[in-house]
């Protein structure tokens, strides 16, 4: 059995949750190597998105991610706003107005988020950015896409975000606002490479 | 952290409202979603000007709204860039037929809200042209990095770029001459103590008693490098030189000197700093010809400078002198 | 204590110095005794307006000088007023024969020494009037005491009793004028840290990380009493509502609301402040017919802000908006 | 034997390494009720009488103390200056030009001194300022003066000032910076009368 609208709220509400939770800790690393805000911006956009489903149910899960999409560029701005933003979008374009979510399609509509991050942001990999998190999440889910489980796609996104979170800490910054410190980023972990693998941890709570 | 605020996520709210019951004759205040607007915009046959980011400037950008200068700012939450459904209206808002010109200081938020509003805009009929700040010379520049921040040049592309668009120039022209403003200007800054984002509530980076930051963003990001505390001229002179330098200024030269403060430095201290940069400059055969002194372009209430050069040519600098009227700056008028 | 200045000594005279360089199309700074007289002073047939006081409360009283404001400014050392022999030649120098008059702050230092500068330049001829400022509700006046400080309304006697005096007033009626914009307008301020004087080296009064101080003068001398912090609107009432009660206004009654920053505190804030104190005055039917926000009399780094309301009448507010050019203040041309 | 010309350069000199060596005792006095200055305002003010004074030697004792009022004026700005400029130069004026300064003319400058502060400040004793050193040094000086012992008249100034400035402890301050503070002024000793305690120890030294 695939995914539905439910697990997309359910997904978008873990996330919601998840941001508040970790807000201190997303501002603390943003300190460092950035300007403190990520947690409140990450936030204060979740919240918003929790206001707006509210509001109108979505029908699918696409409708879903997008109304997040929209939400989170009109609400977080910052660099975080636009990328998520894009991530969702292409995304939501992805699973079309699919009622029943597929593996394969899962993997694609991941793929599509990270192509939306590269394609706003210009990041490569290694330059310290939530794309750290992103490109092994989506080699990962693509390989336990086979298998043809969700939860699997899902667990094994989750797994290599987390790790790439991690893998950000010895880095170089080259693109946000990191990149201003040179030399001096090395050794802090990328802020929104974290908010990526919190997102993508609460997609595998929300299928549980 | 004491501030006098009333609710950290109030402060842009609250702030905003006051500026506008304050300045009731010169702008009109949107509250949801946010902007400010020029009082009489759009102007008739006139490109508008928009401008905003993060708030925690003050007084940029909506110190900035008037004749003269901009035609709608648009503040983010503090240190964080607008969004594009704040940039989209006040664009609209501003224009008379004309185009509108974005000027947009470069950091990634920034430049990606403007980019979507840009396109939004376009996509409703409005032609837009961007002109993009980055003049903070701390920040090597480079293909592989964010490139260069806009600091304190921002000030003066506002101002000369406005300054064009009230005197009738085309969207092109504007952009062009902000532009030019852009290339010709560099900038440099020092901080003595952090900043407190409000809703953070801890000081953005630490400093010892005796340490100060030398080339500092204005998002209470940490700069270049720490170095011990030194005296006023030290401070100076490693601000002002590698602007100079990297300005490739020659003796007979004229520029405008812009010694600006990041909020918490009292203006007696930014004297005794232009006082060094100013006879530096007239040692190397430089003319300040035009001078700009005090708190334009802040972090909040950080303590330190910033030194800004802009290379003037006449058209500039007729410009920088034509009258504008905003709440923080004005003169001719 | 980080400051970005050289030697504690060499503060005052540095950073006139800057100034003079930054404004020389305004002033002419004398450095020793070091005075700062208006460029084309004196201004054959009108009344020469001079003020002065320790230095620290930057803009105040340089950036004052100008068409329409101070004819000359004497700066003390750091919250030190000046003397005799830095008063007497700025009287001289700005008396075209239509006499002069001096503004001070009622503190023991500034009136002593300016009686004195005043009784010599009596005594070479030229005829000197004083109009003293003493707005701060803070300190309750008394028969058995120095008397209320000057502070805030200072500003507002400078620019209206200058704009008289432009106009072309009699010795007479520039000091008259002057005393009724002293005798209408109440100050009161609070801060939320201490500065710290350069040659001290160490913070004026020590704050807990929760508490401000309400009352303060602008020496850096401790205030009224010192409170738990407390959010915005609280501490703008705190302040307000003396000043309105104190000033005995009545609904209908048309105001001039000037939010004062203590030099370290951020623009936002202080705007945060002017909405609540304009929503309350509104509330109580005052008319807020004119207002100033910004860093105008200041104490060194301190963070804090003061509230001053005047009282307007027709006369005063056309004296207010008349143009002026100085530094720090301008409009009208 | 009398008073001379050496002996009020003396004093004069001994006063300026007073106010030097005692610079932030007094700036630290003039905190919690004051401003923070009155260290740097005596020490700037006295070095410059100590330029004066090589500059131009004085003839005479009252010549010196003029000088001394003349600088003290236009140096030291703020309370004090003019206070002690006007102390001086009414001693300076009691002293005329006597080359020889026995008891009772030295009684009497110290009282002209006094009562030029009082008439410039207005202030009474108890109102918690220098005036609470000078009264009972003019008081001990006046009664000490019988003797006909210079160096008496001064230890008895000297030691009276010090007491009057300890007594400022407790009392509440109704002049000058101090009288903003109300109740709070209480429990701190009066900067200016400490001040003027150091200038009369001085002329002690200097008579030794
Ligand atoms: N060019 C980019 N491409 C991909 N991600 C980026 C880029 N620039 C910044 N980011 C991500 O955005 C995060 C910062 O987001 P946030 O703090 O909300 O915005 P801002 O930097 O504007 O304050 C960084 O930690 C990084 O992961
Ligand atoms: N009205 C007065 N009469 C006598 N002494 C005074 C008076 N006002 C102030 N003083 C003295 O002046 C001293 C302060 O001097 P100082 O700190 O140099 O000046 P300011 O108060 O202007 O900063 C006080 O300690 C007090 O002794
Ligand atoms: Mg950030
Ligand atoms: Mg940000
Ligand atoms: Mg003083
Ligand atoms: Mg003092």
């Amino acid at each position: 059995m695939g995914l539905d609208v439910d697990w997309a709220v359910r997904w978008l509400t873990l996330s919601a949750e998840a941001m508040a939770e970790h807000r201190v800790e997303l501002i603390e690393l943003d300190r460092p190597i950035g300007d403190s805000d990520h947690g409140e911006n990450m936030d204060r956009g979740f919240k918003a998105v929790m206001d707006k489903l509210a509001e109108a149910p979505p029908e699918t899960a696409g409708a879903a991610l997008k109304l997040t999409a929209m939400t989170l560029m009109s609400k977080v701005g910052g660099a975080a706003g636009p990328l998520y933003g894009t991530a969702f979008l292409r995304a939501a374009t992805a699973l079309g107005d699919a009622a029943d979510i597929d593996a394969a399609t899962l993997a694609a509509a991941l793929q599509a988020a990270r192509d939306g991050i590269v394609a706003r942001g210009k990041a490569e990999s290694g330059d310290k950015t939530m794309v750290d998190a992103w490109t092994p999440a989506v080699d990962a889910s693509a390989a336990a896409a086979g298998e043809g489980d969700v939860r699997k796609v899902l667990a094994a996104a989750a797994d290599a975000a987390e790790a790439g979170a991690v893998s950000t800490d010895p880095m170089l910054a080259r693109k946000g606002r990191a990149s201003y410190l040179g030399e001096r980023s090395i050794g802090h972990r990328d802020p929104g490479a974290v908010s990526s693998a919190l997102i993508l941890r609460a997609a595998v709570g929300a299928a549980e | 952290m004491k501030k006098l605020i009333n609710d950290p996520k109030a402060v842009v709210d609250e702030s905003v409202e006051g500026f506008g019951l304050a300045h009731a004759d010169l702008v009109t205040v949107y509250p949801d979603p946010k902007y400010i607007v020029r009082k009489d915009a759009p102007v008739a046959g006139k490109v508008g000007l928009v401008s905003g980011g993060g708030s925690g400037h003050e007084p940029l950008h909506g110190g900035y709204v008037g004749m003269g200068m901009l035609d709608a700012a648009v503040p983010g939450a503090v240190f964080t860039s607008p969004t594009p459904d704040q940039i989209l209206p006040a664009t609209l808002a501003v224009n008379s037929g004309a185009g509108v010109v974005h000027i947009v200081k470069n950091y990634t938020g920034d430049v990606l809200n403007f980019e979507t509003a840009a396109e939004l805009a376009q996509a409703e009929g409005v032609e837009v042209r961007t002109v993009l700040v980055n003049d903070d010379v701390a920040v090597q520049d480079s293909l592989y990095t964010a490139g260069r921040r806009g600091v304190g040049g921002t000030v003066l592309v506002e101002k000369i770029a406005g300054a064009a668009a009230e005197r009738g120039d085309s969207l092109d022209a504007v952009a062009a001459i902000g532009d030019r403003v852009n290339q010709n200007v560099r900038s440099m800054g020092v901080a003595l103590s952090a900043c407190t984002v409000p809703h953070a509530g801890v000081p953005s980076f630490e400093l010892e008693d005796n340490e100060i930051e030398i080339g500092i963003g204005i998002h209470g990001e940490p700069g270049r490098h720490k170095i011990p505390m030194e005296p006023a001229d030290g401070i100076t002179d490693r601000l002002l030189d590698p602007v100079v330098s990297d300005l490739g200024l020659a003796p007979g030269e004229k520029v405008l000197l812009f010694v600006n403060g990041m909020g918490g430095t009292p203006l007696s201290e930014l004297y005794i700093v232009y006082r060094r940069a100013a006879q530096r400059l007239a040692d190397q055969g430089v003319t300040v010809a035009r001078s700009l002194v005090g708190n334009y372009i802040t972090s909040l209430e950080m303590q330190g400078c910033s030194i800004t050069v802009l290379r003037l040519d006449e058209e500039m600098t007729g410009l920088w002198d034509a009258p504008v009227h905003t709440a923080a700056l004005r003169w001719g008028v």
